[in-house]
This record gives C-alpha cells, structure tokens and sequence, in this order.
C-alpha cells in the first residue's frame, strides 16, 4: 500500500509532504501517476501524500512548515497572505477554473441565488465561500443578509441530505454532484460565474515562504515530476484512473469508478494549459486580488507577486 | 414504681441474616420511673433489645409491650438516645431539638417555644442558633438527650451515651442525666459497659450474659437517692461492683 | 490574597516567558502574543460579548439545566428503587468510561445545526457528574440518622426531606462543579462539530482565517466564562451548607 | 453475576428498542441499528483493530505515561515545598475551570498531524486529574502518624517512602481512573482536529460517508478500549491497595 | 528507684502560634523504672509536655535530661504511643511493629525475628499477617504498645492510650500493661483522664494544674504492688480518689 515508503533507496531521497485539499479523487490523478510510474523517484523525492481533517488544514500547515505543499483555492491564498500575512505562496495552478457550485436538491424548489433567502445554506467555514455567496444572491437582485450561512466543514452531501441545510455551496461539479445524482438525488448546480463571480484558479499547491526560500530546488523538482504526472493523465486517462483506485483511501472514502471517469472528463481540459502545467499568470492574480478588495474581503492592497512563484513555466 | 412502663413476655429474636438467635422467650418488665441499666459483654445483644423496643426490629415471637399496650407498628413511641449524638450537622441546635416535635407535626413556632423554655435548664442558652460542630462532645450529648426528651415519650433508652466523653465530663454528665430524670420522672433504661456508671445511675441493674439471652441476671444498687460519687465507697457497693466485673470480664476477651 | 501571591508571580512569568518567547519565534498566525490576544479581545469585544457569548452561554444553560432536572430525578428514582438502582447505576458508571463525546457528530445529523445538537453534548457530559455525585450523595446517608428518625415516627417523606437531602446537598455540588466546567467544554466541542455563532465556534473559525490570535481571545472568554460560573456554584454551596467548616 | 442482572437486561431492553426504532425510521445514514454496526465493526475488523486501534492506543498510552511522570513529578515537588505548592497549586485548580481543550486545535499547526499534536490534547486532560489527585493524596498524609514516625528517629526520606506515598496511593489510583477514561476522549478530540488514522478519525470520516453505522462501529471499540483500561487500573489498585477493605 | 532518666529543669514553653504560655520553668524528675501518670483538665498541657519530651517541639528556657543527658535533637531518644492506635493500615501487623526497628536500619530478616519472638506474650499470634483494619481495638492498641517497646528506648511515653476502648476491655489493657512494665522494666509517663486506671496503675500522679504550668501537684499512690482492682477499695486509695476527683471536676466545664 505505501509505495512511497519503499524501504532501501528511500535513504537518499529527499521527503515531501503533500496534503491534498480533500480525499484522493480524480483530481489528484496526476500525483498518483508521478508516484506510481516513479517520476518522483527520478527526481530524487519521497512524496507522502496526507490528507485534511479540516477544510483549511492544507493552507495552514503548509504556512507553519508542516507540509512541503498543499493543494488550496487561489483566492484564499491570496486572502490569508493580504489579510494575516501567512506566509504562503502558490506555485502552481492545477485546476484553471472553478469547480465550487451552489448545490440544492431539486425538490426543494431552489433554482436561483434570490431563492436562498430565509433559507440554510451550509459550507465549509471559509470566508471567501461567504462572499461568493453573498455575491451571488446580492448579483440575483436578492437579500444576501437574509441567507443563513452554517459552517459544516467537511458535511457537505451529508448535511444536504439529511436536509439540515438547504444549500451547500463548496460542492464540486465533478465530485459531490455526481456522487449526489448516484445516490439517487437530483440536484440544481449553481455555477457562481453566472452571477459576478470571476473566474479563478479552483486548485492551487502552495508552499511556505520559509519552505520556499530553503527548498526550491525540491519544489521545482516536484513539479517536474507532476508534469510529468499530468502528461501521463491526459494520455491514459483510464490507467491514471486506475491507479488513483488502487491508492484510494478505500475504508475512509471509497472511490466511485463511474463518477471519477465522469470527474476526470470534466478536469481534464480545466487543467491544461499551453504555458504549461502549472502556469499562472499575474493578470489572474491580480483580477482575483481586485475582486477581492471590491467586496471588502481584502482590506488592504497586497504585492501580488508575493502570492505565487510561476515555475510551471519557467520549465 | 408501681404501672409496668415496658414488659416483654416471651420474646424471641434472630437477625433476618444471623445465624444465631439474640433473644429467645425473654421476659422483663420495667416499672414507671424506674432507672435501669443494661450492662453486658460486646455483642450480647444490649443494642439489639433497643432496637427491638424502639421497633426498628420485629420480635419473631413473643409480645412487647409499652405503657401496658401492644402496638403493631412500634416506631415513635418510645425516645431513643444512640450512642453517638447523631445530630443533623446542617442543623441549629435549636432546629436539632425540634426535630421530633417537627416530626410530630407540632408548627415551627410552637415547636421552637418550646425547645426554648428547655435549653437553660439543659445547659446550651446562648448556642441555639450554633451548629452541632461549634459544641464540645458533651454539649452535644445534651442537646441530643434534650431531644430525646422531647420525643414525648415517658419511656427513655439511652444507648452508651457517655461512652465517647472523657472520664471527668461524663461524671458531671452522670450527675446531670440524675437530675433531669428525678425532675422529669421518666423511665430510662441505659446501656453502658462502665460498671460505675451504671452502679451511680440505677435502681436496677440487667446483666446481658450469654447468646440467646433467655434470662437477665437482676441487681438491685443498694443505694438510695440522691446519691453523690462518693456514695460509691461504700462497701455494700463496692461488693456490687466487683461481683459485677467479674460477671463481665468472664465474658469478655479483648 | 497574600496566599495568591506565588501563583499570581508565576502567572506573570509565565506570561512574560510567552510573550518573549512569541516575539522571538515571531509567527503570529501560529503563536500569539499575549498582548496580541488583549488587543484582540478589545478589538472584538462587541462580537465576541454580544454575539457568541450569548450562544454559548444559552447552550450551557439550558444543558445544564436539562442535566441538573434529570439528573438529580434519576438519583432519586434510584434511591427510591433498588431495582431501578441495580439496573442504571452499573450503566451510568460504566458509560462514564465511555467516549461518548466521540458520538457528538451524530447529534449533528440527527439535530441539525440548531442549538440542541450542542445542548445534547453538553448534556452527555455533565449528566452523568451530576447523577453520580447526586446519587452517591443520598446514598451517604448516615444510616443510623435514618433509624433514629424512624425512632421519631419519621414517614418516608420526612426522611427524604430532612436527612436525604440535606446529606446528599454536598455531593450534589461537587458533581455541580465538575458539571459547569465541563458543560462549557461541551459547548465548546459542540460548537466545533457546526453552529453559526458561539465562542467555540468562533474559536475554530479564527483559525481558518490564520488569526492565532483570534483563536485564543474567545477562549479567554470561555475560561472566564468557566472561572464565573465555579464561582457562583461555590457561592450557592457556601450559602446552604453554612454549617459546614471550612477546611 | 446476579448484581449486574438488572443492568444486563436493561442494556438488552434498550438495545432492542434502539434496534425496532431505527428499522421503523428506516433512516440508517442518520440512525444506525445495533445490528448493522456489528455487521460493519465485523467488516471493518482488520482496518479497526489493526491500523486505527494501534494509531489510538499508541496516542493513549504515551499521553497517559506522560502525565504520569510529569504529573506526579509535580504533585512531589509541590508537596516538598510550599513555595511551589503555593505558586502551581492554585494554578492547577484554576486551569481546570478552563476549557483547555479548546485550545486543541492550535496543537495541529505547531505539531502537524504528527502523533504529537494528539498527545498533547491527551496529556492536557490527564495531566490535572493525576497531579492534583497525587498531590491531594500526598497532603492528606496523617500528621500525627508523620509526628510518630518523627519520635521514632525517621529521616525525610523514610517519611516520604513509607508515609506519603503510601497514602497518596489510594488518591493517586483514583486520579488515574479518572484520567484514564479522559485520555480515550482526549484521544479521540485530538484525532478529529488532525490525523490519518485513529477510532476518533475514522468515525468522524464515516460521517463524510454517510454511513452511520461506520460512525458508530469505531466507538464501540473505543469505548472497550476505555472499560479495558478502566479494569487494568481498577486490577493494578487492588493489587497494591489489598489492605483495603472493599466497602 | 534510683537513676533520674527524665528531667527537666526550668523549662518554658510557648506554641509558636499560641498566645500563652503552656510551660513555665517547670521542674519534674522520674526515676529509672517508674510509672507515672498524668492527669489535668483538657488543654492543660498534658500532651504539650510529651512532645517536648519527644522533641517534636523544642523548649524555649531549660534543659530537658533524658537518661542524664540533654540533645540537641531529641528525636528518636523516647518510645511514644499517641491516643489513638496509629496504625500505618497498609502494612501488616508484623511489618507495624517492625517499622521502628526499620527506621533504625535494622536488616528486616532480624526486624521480622525480633518482632515474631515478641507477638505471642502480647496476645498477637497468628495475626501477623493480617492488616490492622482486621482487629479489635484492644489488640489494635497492643501492636501499638509492642511497636512502642520496640522502639529500644527505655523510657515510654503513652498519651491516653485506653481511651477509645470499652471499660471492661480497658482493665483488662491496664492489668496487661502493668504485667508488661513488672516484667520489662520501662520507666513509663501515661496521660489519662480516669482516676481509677491513674490510681491503678501509678506510683505517683502528676496533677496538671492551671495553665502556664510552673508547678506539678505530686501524689504518691499508697498501694504496694502487685495490685488487682479490688485495691482500689481501700479506704485511703478511695480518699485520693476523691481528691484527685475534686481537683479534676474544679478545673472541668463540660
Ligand atoms: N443488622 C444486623 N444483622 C445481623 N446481625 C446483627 C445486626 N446487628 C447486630 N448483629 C449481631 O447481633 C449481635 C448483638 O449485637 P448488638 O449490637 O445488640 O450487641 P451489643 O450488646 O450492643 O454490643 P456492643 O456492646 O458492642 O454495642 C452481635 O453478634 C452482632 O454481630
Ligand atoms: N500546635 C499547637 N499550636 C498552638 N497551640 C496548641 C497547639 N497544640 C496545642 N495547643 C494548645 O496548647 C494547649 C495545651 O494543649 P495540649 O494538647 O497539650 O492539652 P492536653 O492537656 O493534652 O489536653 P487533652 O486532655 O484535651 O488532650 C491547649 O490550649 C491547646 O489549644
Ligand atoms: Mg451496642
Ligand atoms: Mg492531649
């Protein structure tokens, strides 16, 4: 099971930590794939892969030095770098556009942001999934006071079904939706870019400033390595799924076969880029960064080249 | 000394979870306002026949009467005074002398006038509102012989009341209990291992002897009254006393 | 307060050591600094009193409540009924060694987000203190009191009044105390698992936004918040058990 | 055996109404029925018992000999001097009115999802009940057996090995008892804040799953895990504790 | 009767705390293979004078000779038997008896011999593995007088040491104890409130008078030795009796 922890020549390699953003699934296709095929060996690292017990643990941890990388949203990297100076960076762009929809089950007769007023709608307790939904409902003509946000962290599909919330917003397209329509339950997916919200980088790995500043090298050899993953994926996307299904975390969150294939579909053309995989540019930083202030959630102006390192291109 | 105050006929008794009987078809009769003491090895039953007057115990056999009656259901009708004071710690001393006649039903006024007009005469004006801790040991004896006496009853059994007051308090106890009783003329039975206590205190004498007590050895102090310490020099006495020692010592093995 | 004094002094180092040592390290999204988490508390204080406290406080209330009401109703219940006794009190001991805090996500499903899915954790954890001690309280019962009061003509009734509980008193706020302190730790774990508002909640939400300090000021609430109200339980102790010496 | 006969049948009573009610719900995401988690804890065996109980019991038993050591280190020196006791005694009390849990989840970003960050939550719940149990055990020393053991010509040591710590033990036992189902809760607070593995980790994840029955299936294991040390302890003190009398 | 083996010599005493003074420059000898009792109202000072002795607590003014000699510390130089047993509950009786021997470094193999030599004269054969809790006061007392004559001292210092037990089993401890001193040659101080056991056991009787106590009213006991209870009803023992009673009761307020 713990190929990474290979014994005997693991003594020479170089340990990475990677704390995805959630469990395995088929966004992280490519990293399974750069394991699997030993790209990461080839560049001399051990990667371990953790996975979250909160929402903003991959941030946080990558911040104090606790991880080498973690998968994140670009617009809360650059909230928690401008607002608390955390002293983190993203290195590179993987998912290129949101997947965050506003979920609700059909039969509770929501079908539009101006719907949710006086009504429940559970996230995953980060303030930016506040303001995207207070866009929205205010962007639909509507009330966005009269929303009641609940924080139910990792719940999401949970808490929607067992009808303690009437919306979660936070729920991917490629991932809680289908899982919902497999289980049976039809679902209205509002998609925040409909109603104000700009386009950003759904996924993003970032590293810690100290992290950067001490091990780069290893960073860029990550990413190396990563490419090469993602190479892979797009190529075989059937193998690269099965390798992700045997490194499921099947006791804790079993894989879906037929909805990850869906998923895969849907990421696929989200993640490439022709700058190559990775890649970011300023103009998105620096859009996010400007929406951002717009709706008060940043308070003062931050350097923006600050926020991210763009070595996806510079390969 | 003339009314039967309290008479056993025939009573037999065994702990519902003892082995071996305490009681078996004994008799005893105890005469209005007489002064009697119980003396007896450890373990002799002395507590058990309280228990058994008391009511807290049914006789297996037999018939207890009080104030020449039967009664079915015991409880209430005789004052009863244990071996430790066993006063309510959360209580006054007032509200611990009131207790029975609260129990009585007797309102809170009524009750507290009356506890009152008692507690100069028992020694404890002044500490009515003091909690049982504030007391020495024999404030504390008095308060519950205090309440003891307003139980109502004519009928008094004192279980080793002083056993737990050093030997100089207890003999200003020992002459205290004498007054109160020769002023109140109650009946009192008294459970004590001393054998001076018991030869300075009664008119009679019941020595527990062997289980099941089927018979009490009766001694009669030959003393009159009022009696001081020092009557106890005498000769007549100090053959009672010894004849009663030796009775007990046979008994017992520390 | 002069016996307060070495505490007081090594409450100052200690927080002179913190303070130090937090500007050295220099993190503060990790480790505030003490005067970081004062200004902090000032900085919220309309919040933080006029929002979440009241949400945490009306859970520990009412759970309280609950736990006090059917708490001391199932001590009597079980010094009424030996049966009763056999059959709860084995459980209720042996569910004290039970993590039962770790089913508190469940009262999230069946409960919702509203405040009786925390009110039940706070309930799981202070009701058994509460029955234990309540119970073990009237139990303590000096039994010879008891017979002596049946010598009286005492009735049931007068025996529960005036012996059980007054004896059981102490023990019931022994279980009290440790009850306020872990209802608010109840309070706090429930709002972890999903609440709008609440110091807890308000606590963990703080470290999603990398504010250290922020994380620490509403627990500083929550600490006065339990120092409050150990205080109130021992001044109501102090007042109905008058006649107990102070050790 | 016929002592816990009423509990036994109590038990089963609730566990078959808990059974019929959850089928009549027929809600099994939300409300599992004892059955169906013995079905899952029998398929989840080999996960449970060997990856998730090891994580737990390892985060278990480092926190509690920690809090032993240190705890009790501390409860001596505060019982050597009077200075010390004077400074930390007052502090260990009041720490207790604090929710210091809430604090847990700052442990996770100075320690990681390292078996640290667990430790420390489990040692800070264990650590006050064992050294002021000690501590109060190591005081309640009866002064007039020291004050007789001082006739009899004995040095500080002797009174310190024959005197205090055989009367704090008896103390010391029940701080342990106390601390040793806290360190199972503490265990498994510490997991749902940061892990990968653990009985209080996965319960939590099942919750993502919705699969209550999941949620439940590791708690039952927990909860042996406590009433199993609860019976090591309990063995341990009678074993040293023979010459007292079981009341 | 000839050797001094504890005198004092001027010795005041004030309890650090206290407001007055306890002792003041208080003289008092007892001669090797004496028995002296101690009697006083409660407070008096009795159980002061035993800790000073012992060296619990240290004189302010004089000299305190034990054996002709004055220490420093005289911690460990007198056997002492506190009021209550004071048993240590986890050990068992032989490991209770042996603790003084123990503290002196003797090897427990030789402790363990030494005590078992001594169990079956005090009564405690077959018991040596039992724990306290186990026996009845009286033996209680018993593990406590051997652990006391263990100490190796030869002065022995018992404070109160009858009276938690019921009165018949105290004279058969008082008879026990003075069989033991005859036989072992202790001089022995003993605190009592009880005249009779004062009378019974003594040569002379030390009278605690009213605090700060410079002077110690002495009484010789006029009985020969060996004595039995009944030599208590001699007329002259009788007359100190009431002496003594009356010096007692005029200091006592219950
Ligand atoms: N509740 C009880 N159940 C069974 N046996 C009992 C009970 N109470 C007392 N006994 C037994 O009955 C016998 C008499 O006990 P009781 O208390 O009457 O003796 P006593 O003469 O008062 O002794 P003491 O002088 O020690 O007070 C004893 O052997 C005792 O063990
Ligand atoms: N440690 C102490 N500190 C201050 N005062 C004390 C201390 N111990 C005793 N006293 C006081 O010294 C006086 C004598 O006490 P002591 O115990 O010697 O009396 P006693 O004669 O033994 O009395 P009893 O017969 O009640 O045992 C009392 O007034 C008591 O309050
Ligand atoms: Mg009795
Ligand atoms: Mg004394």
């Amino acid at each position: 099971q713990d190929k990474e922890n290979k014994a005997g020549d693991s003594k020479k390699l170089k340990d990475v930590t990677i704390m995805l953003d959630w469990y395995p699934n088929a966004v992280h296709s490519f990293i399974y794939a750069a394991q699997e095929k030993g790209y990461f060996k080839k560049e001399g690292l051990n990667v371990k892969v953790q996975f979250p017990a909160n929402p903003t643990d991959s941030l946080n941890l990558a911040a104090a030095g606790k991880v080498t990388l973690g998968l994140y949203y670009q617009p809360d990297v650059a909230m928690a770098r401008a607002n608390e100076d955390v002293p983190v960076k993203s290195v590179g762009a993987i998912v290129r556009s949101p997947l965050n929809r506003v979920v609700a089950l059909k039969d509770s007769g929501i079908t539009r942001p101006k719907d949710l007023e006086g009504k429940v709608v559970g996230y995953s307790g980060t303030p930016l999934s506040e303001s995207v939904l207070k866009k929205m409902v205010k962007s639909d003509g509507g009330d966005p006071n009269k929303v009641k946000l609940v924080d139910v962290g990792f719940e999401l599909n949970s808490s929607l079904i067992s009808k303690k919330v009437d919306a979660v917003i936070g729920a991917y397209i490629n991932h809680e939706v289908p899982l919902l329509h497999k289980k049976g339950y039809k679902t209205v997916d509002i998609d925040p870019s409909d109603y104000g919200v700009p386009s950003y980088y759904e996924l993003v790995a970032v590293t810690g400033d100290q992290t950067w500043a001490k091990d780069s090298d290893t960073i860029k050899a990550f990413w190396r390595a990563a490419t090469k993953g993602y190479e892979y994926t797009e190529k075989h996307p059937k193998d690269s799924l099965q390798i992700l299904l045997d490194n499921q975390d099947k006791s804790n969150f079993p894989l879906e076969k037929d909805v990850e294939t869906k998923s895969l579909n849907i990421l696929l053309p989200k993640m490439k880029s022709e700058h190559g995989f990775g890649s970011q540019t300023k103009e998105s930083w620096q859009s996010n960064v400007d929406w951002l202030k717009e709706s008060g959630l940043i308070k003062k102006k931050p350097n923006v080249d600050e926020m991210f390192e763009n070595i996806g291109e510079s390969k | 000394m003339n009314k039967s105050v309290l008479s056993f006929q025939n009573v037999s008794f065994t702990y519902k979870n003892g082995d071996q009987a305490i009681l078996k078809s004994l008799n005893l009769d105890v005469k209005e306002g007489e002064f009697v003491s119980i003396v007896g090895a450890s373990g002799s039953g002395k507590s058990t026949l309280f228990r058994l007057i008391t009511g807290l115990e049914q006789q297996s056999e037999g018939d207890i009467m009080i104030n020449g009656q039967s009664y079915e259901k015991r409880l209430g009708k005789v004052g009863y005074m244990p071996q430790q004071d066993l006063l309510l710690p959360w209580r006054t001393i007032l509200d611990n002398a009131a207790l029975p006649l609260e129990l009585h039903n007797v309102s809170k006024a009524s009750a507290h006038r009356q506890v009152s007009q008692l507690l100069e005469e028992f020694g404890l004006k002044g500490y009515e509102n003091r909690f049982p801790s504030d007391l020495s040991g024999g404030m504390k004896q008095r308060v519950s012989f205090l309440r003891t006496v307003l139980s109502g009853s004519n009928v008094l059994l004192l279980d080793e009341p002083f056993s737990a007051l050093d030997a100089i308090t207890r003999l200003s106890m020992q002459e205290w209990l004498l007054e109160q009783w020769q002023k109140r003329k109650h009946t009192i039975l008294f459970i004590t291992h001393d054998v001076n206590e018991a030869l300075f205190l009664s008119d009679r004498i019941f020595i527990f002897s062997d289980k099941p007590v089927s018979h009490l050895e009766e001694i009669q102090v030959p003393l009159s009254r009022p009696r001081t310490q020092k009557d106890l020099n005498q000769q007549r006495v100090l053959d009672v006393k010894d004849y009663l020692i030796e009775q007990l010592r046979s008994k017992v093995n520390t | 307060m002069k016996k307060y004094g070495a505490s007081v002094i090594l409450v100052v180092i200690l927080l002179a050591a913190w303070e130090i040592g937090a500007r050295i390290v220099n993190y503060p999204f990790i480790l505030p600094t003490p005067t970081g988490i004062l200004t902090k508390l000032w900085d919220l204080r309309m919040d933080l009193l006029f929002k979440h406290l009241p949400a945490t406080l009306s859970i520990v209330v009412i759970g309280l409540l609950i736990s006090v009401v059917l708490g001391v109703l199932l001590a009597v219940w079980m010094n009424w009924s030996p049966l009763i006794e056999r059959a709860f009190y084995p459980l209720i001991i042996a569910s004290q060694m039970i993590p039962t805090i770790a089913i508190a996500p469940v009262f999230v499903l069946w409960f919702g987000y509203s405040i009786w899915s925390k009110v039940i954790v706070t309930v799981l954890i202070t009701f058994f203190p509460i029955t234990v001690s309540t119970f073990d309280g009237l139990r303590s019962t000096n039994k010879e009191l008891k017979e002596l009061m049946l010598t009286m003509g005492a009735t049931k009734k007068d025996i529960f009044f005036k012996l059980n509980i007054p004896s059981a008193l102490p023990h019931f706020y022994s279980g009290l105390k440790v009850a306020v302190t872990f209802s608010i730790i109840g309070a706090a774990i429930g709002e972890w698992l999903g609440a709008q508002a609440g110091l807890g909640y308000f606590s963990r939400r703080m470290m999603t936004q990398f504010d250290a300090a922020g994380v620490f000021a509403p627990i500083v609430i929550l600490s006065a918040l339990g120092i409050l109200f150990f205080i109130i339980v021992v001044g109501f102790e102090k007042r109905s058990l008058k006649w107990r010496k102070t050790e």
